[in-house]
């Protein structure tokens, strides 16, 4: 059985390394800068499907059904992004009589409104932030606005119905900011997503944003996970998520599944979905948003819980009755954390930093799990997102998984490319790290504060280190250059390794 | 040499064979044990294990700069600082000029020639990856020259901002 | 705190990881033949010791003190094999004032001895198989070698008292063979370990190997862990292991490791030992003999218990007090396979296979523990053993662990040796091995009947794409030879990766 | 080019530009996307994922055969078999020569010249990183030559025995 594999990158490595250990056959696709990716070689068999832009590739509905009948693949599998909550693409994969692996387009359809999930929440008695019941009309009335936000309190924030990743939305401290934050929200709306319609949600103070993972079958049987806290964000992007969260009681665990689990229900749902919560400081939790697909930080689930999220979607895709012992999937052991490691520049304000890896160094050893996507030599496009892997850790604890993270750390070398390793060093170091002392705002604080100065910083002692590195190197060049045998140094250059090395450095001057 | 913002005079005093050399580092002796691998050389420094792998720096291919990686940061170090000096276009104290890191789209333009900015103001936003970011100024200035229009797309290197 | 690793390649890495995690600095030590080994290049700090043969390097026991001494080293990890289990290095450490990161002198020195550690384990009320009480006087009578062995009953094993890895051992299928086996077993022990005694053990029918991990405080607590399998053996080397075994069931499992506790808690044990037991097909069994060191093997309970045995053995050392939940470490949570990835020929009947390293390629992402000792480029010494790694593979189930061996085996390469790769793909293909149908012989019987066919079966289609992939290279060559710009194909030799490659070939001719 | 026990009769019929080649294996033809990765190539033939990785062969220094390693396979070829064929030494209907495969001592030698053995039959023992080690015949045949004596120490690619 064939398995097309609708992405890139390293969820697209995740899900064939998937499809392999269970004796699926994996389909890849690629964009015209994508030839040589990691996702492409990791796979059976792969396809061409169009220009690097992601609409004339991988958001190519047409493309993407021909490779699944070229190919003879009978399930796809969206990945996250792309296609992954695209209900059209689900409803055109099963009129072409393929599997989506994924829940069925309706569930992405009334999951993918923000106002149209809250419903389904608040349907299923599961508390929502307070906010309006729907959204404004395309003509609302400014002083039927201000009456919500009176009615609401502020600060609140005017969220997009059809948002994500920040886009349409806007905080508004106070009343007078109110109107004009409604009106650009919807405008930016309007041209990210084609949908002008926002609505407020009261803001709450430092909040956590805690989630919970859900798999649900085809035989009506949802079972939920121990919590996700990804609280961790630098623009409201998530960038670094771990499991469990140490500011959720046991109580409130089973509370938070209990109600997640019945939204799903609710709605009939199938496959893996993760039901976004925001906790306050009284481990009250409100209803944030629906995501009807695997999220990136699917593995520190995995890791605390010993369930492969990924195979669960495939079997489940395949008719199969969810077999997870419920008791087990919410109970964490140990402690996992995910960094993403990015091709961007922390030191330049998380510029991205396309460009050619060099060279790559992964950790190993004892409870490190590397999910990547890139290999040494690709040219990391402009194109997509530059997320080049996320290492994940585990430990038996909190404090454990921290020092194993930091080894980790130590040992992962991503040469060619600015990423954000300096800054996952950095953050290891912060002493609101340590102790679990953050929320959802406060990266973007500290990142404020700090001013500029540089993630790594180099020391008198670093500099000295590698003055006499390049001094050997140098040295190297020299001896090669005067004909690989200098008699000073009869050693160097007899060896295959050295000979590459002078090689290359020849071919690149 | 020059490394983290100073020069370094290194002069290799011996070599005896083997793997062994013999450096003064500002006249300072260093004895290393240094051994070429797949991705740059480990060197031993009394007793210290140093893995350092070697890329070419930005300006490498012309000019010897090259970007010494160890374990967890990275360190440019112009090998023949001496000779090139004259030839840098960075001047910390002089001209300083900004070029696209990327490839992208000029989103907004946020200084004119004249503006006087301060360190890290933002100067320019570039659309690339998706994402909309802010290059900020290197230094306190006067903006000399705006070389870019919004909307415009650029390669990676293209001049946008000058300086001084 | 500095940390001395007195051994070399992997489980000198592993302890380095250890030690970075812990905040401790490792000190490597390498032969002439190993500064460019792993284990060098992962420690902060490293000196040498010597010539490559062991006994003027790795066993030299001045050497390594005099490097504990320079380097301010306070602690001494062994590792395995080298002096781990020697009763004058832990002493020799104790008086240098180094803490030994092991068990007392004295424990090594009673375990040592498989006669005296029988004895314990007699004392501690813990089955032993059928034998001789003392080993035999130097001029034992024909007679009453006869009588034992009449009184054991036949077919049995004569054993080295200080033999270990097979060696001084014979097995005896009936009378006649007797005396001679007692006479070159004696004569092979006296050359292998100074010590010709030997004596007489019950030869059982197709036991297990099974084996009871154990960690022991200074403060009398001794917490013993789920077993391992280690029945996949090739000539009385462990090849595969896995816990839990299929064959012990949760009762035989709190009998053996209540028994092996015992026996550690008897003779005041202290850090990590590994109890072996064999087990018949009554689930009946039989202590074995004591490893009063670290096991290769360690990582599959590593894996299936959370528990990290390393950080325990430092920690131990340091005066900690055990907190492991013994509950917890005798429950398994899913299965976990080892493989030994070696430097050896399956198909020379296992014919070592030094040289250098060109190209290595381990697995990544989900379930896959790479516990490796060696790094692309590194010259694979005749000198020691030829162990590159240990691929460590968990999974929900002992199912789902093979399907994952599969896939994380098809990712693994090493280039320019043979290893014993090939060797754990046929072994995966096996019907025994997915039933867990084996036992201490079993490896050896199948080899011995597959009559030297290639491990790795080359197909046709494998031929032709080899040949497709020898043509394409051809051509690269040729176009290379030909300016690096043929016009027939100007896309070659614009990339560094090309010109590195092609530099590299040229450097070769 | 000869793999697998047999020669292949390759031509490159073209190569337009990019990364498309045009081949034909005994004169059948195959389209490859062809792309170069830091360890050898990564292949499209059909849809097909080929990865390959490339080292020389045993010979390969000088006579051109290579190793081609697939995910679980490695396959000498010898890219230009036509004209080297006369000048290999292995004819395995022939004489064939059992060399040394790493340094180590010879142990025993199980067999002296005018022996017949068989195939796979054990001929030398030899002792090399702690083990010993049993060569066998690589075919049926008479000992021509017993080129050691037990107790030598022997250098890698030493000859041992002529088997004929």
């Amino acid at each position: 059985m064939k398995v097309l594999i609708a992405n890139r990158g390293e969820i697209a490595v995740r899900v064939a390394r998937a499809c392999r250990e269970l004796g699926l056959t994996s389909v890849a696709v690629y964009s015209d800068c994508d030839r040589e990716s990691l996702h492409v070689r990791a796979a059976d068999e792969a396809y061409p499907i169009g220009a690097p832009p992601a609409r004339e590739s991988y958001l190519n509905i047409e493309k993407l059904l021909d490779v699944a009948r070229r190919s003879g693949a009978t399930l796809v599998h969206p990945g996250y992004g792309f296609l992954a909550e695209n209900a059209a693409f689900a409803d055109a994969c099963a009129s072409a009589g393929l599997t989506f692996v994924g829940p069925s387009a309706e569930s992405i359809r009334l999951m993918g409104s923000k106002t149209a999930a809250r419903d389904a929440a608040i349907a299923a008695g599961v508390p929502v932030v307070p906010g309006t019941d729907a959204p404004f009309e395309a003509g609302a009335s400014d002083a039927h606005i201000l009456a919500e936000g009176d009615r609401i309190g502020f600060p609140l924030l005017v969220k997009a119905v059809a948002g994500g990743g920040g886009k349409g939305m806007r905080s508004v401290a106070s009343r007078g900011e109110l109107l004009a934050a409604v009106r650009t929200a919807g405008s930016e709306a309007a041209s990210a997503f084609g949908d002008a319609s926002v609505f407020l949600e009261r803001r709450l103070i430092n909040p956590r944003h805690i989630e919970i993972q859900l798999m649900g079958d085809h035989h009506g049987t949802v079972v939920p996970f121990v919590e996700r806290e990804c609280s961790i964000q630098r623009r409201h992007q998530k960038v670094v998520e771990e499991s469990p969260s140490t500011r959720v009681s046991a109580k409130t665990r089973t509370a938070m599944a209990e109600c997640a689990a019945s939204v799903a229900r609710s709605v009939g749902y199938a496959n893996a979905g993760t039901i976004e919560f925001l906790l306050d400081d009284d481990e009250k939790f409100y209803f944030l948003e629906m995501n009807t697909r695997l999220q990136v930080e699917h593995p520190v689930t995995e890791m605390v819980t010993g369930i492969d999220l990924v195979h669960w979607q495939l079997r489940v895709a395949l008719g199969e009755k969810l077999t997870i012992d419920p008791e087990r999937a919410l109970t964490p052991r140990g402690h996992a954390i995910e960094c993403r490691v990015i091709a961007e520049d922390p030191d330049q304000g998380f510029l991205p930093s396309p460009g050619r890896v060099l060279g790559l160094q992964v950790p190993q050893g004892p409870g490190v799990r590397d999910d990547g996507g890139v290999a040494e030599g690709f040219e990391i496009p402009v194109f997509y997102d530059s997320l080049i892997a996320k290492l994940v850790v585990w430990g038996e604890s909190r404090e454990v998984a921290i020092q194993r993270l930091g080894r980790a750390l130590s040992e992962y070398q991503v040469r060619g490319v600015r990423t954000t390793l300096p800054f996952f060093r950095w953050l290891l170091a912060q002493p609101e790290f340590a102790s679990a002392d953050f929320h959802t705002a406060w990266l973007d604080e500290v990142l404020a504060s700090r001013n500029g100065e540089p993630f790594a910083a180099v020391s008198d002692a670093d500099v000295r280190d590698a003055v006499i590195a390049a001094a050997v190197h140098a040295h190297r060049l020299a001896s090669q250059a005067g004909g690989g045998g200098a008699a000073s140094n009869p050693s160097y250059g007899t060896r295959p390794g050295g000979w590459r090395h002078a090689a290359r450095l020849d071919g690149l001057r | 040499m020059e490394a983290g913002g100073r020069l370094f005079k290194v002069a290799l005093t011996a070599a005896p064979g083997g793997h062994a050399l013999a450096l003064t580092i500002d006249g300072a002796p260093v004895a290393v044990d240094a051994r070429e691998t797949s991705s740059g050389y480990s060197l031993l420094v009394d007793g210290r294990v140093i893995e350092a792998a070697i890329t070419d720096g930005v300006q490498g291919r012309t000019s010897g700069e090259v970007v010494v990686h160890l374990p967890s940061v990275s360190v440019p170090v112009a090998i023949d600082a001496g000779r090139r000096r004259g030839k840098t276009t960075r001047h910390a104290d002089g001209e300083q000029r900004i070029v696209a890191p990327m490839p992208g789209r000029i989103v907004r333009v946020l200084v004119q020639p004249g503006d006087l900015v301060e360190l890290r103001q933002p100067v320019v936003v570039i659309e690339a990856m998706k994402m909309e970011n802010e290059l900020r100024a290197p230094k306190a200035g006067t903006i000399k020259e705006v070389a870019v229009e919004p909307g415009a797309p650029v390669e990676a290197g293209r001049l946008l901002i000058v300086i001084e």
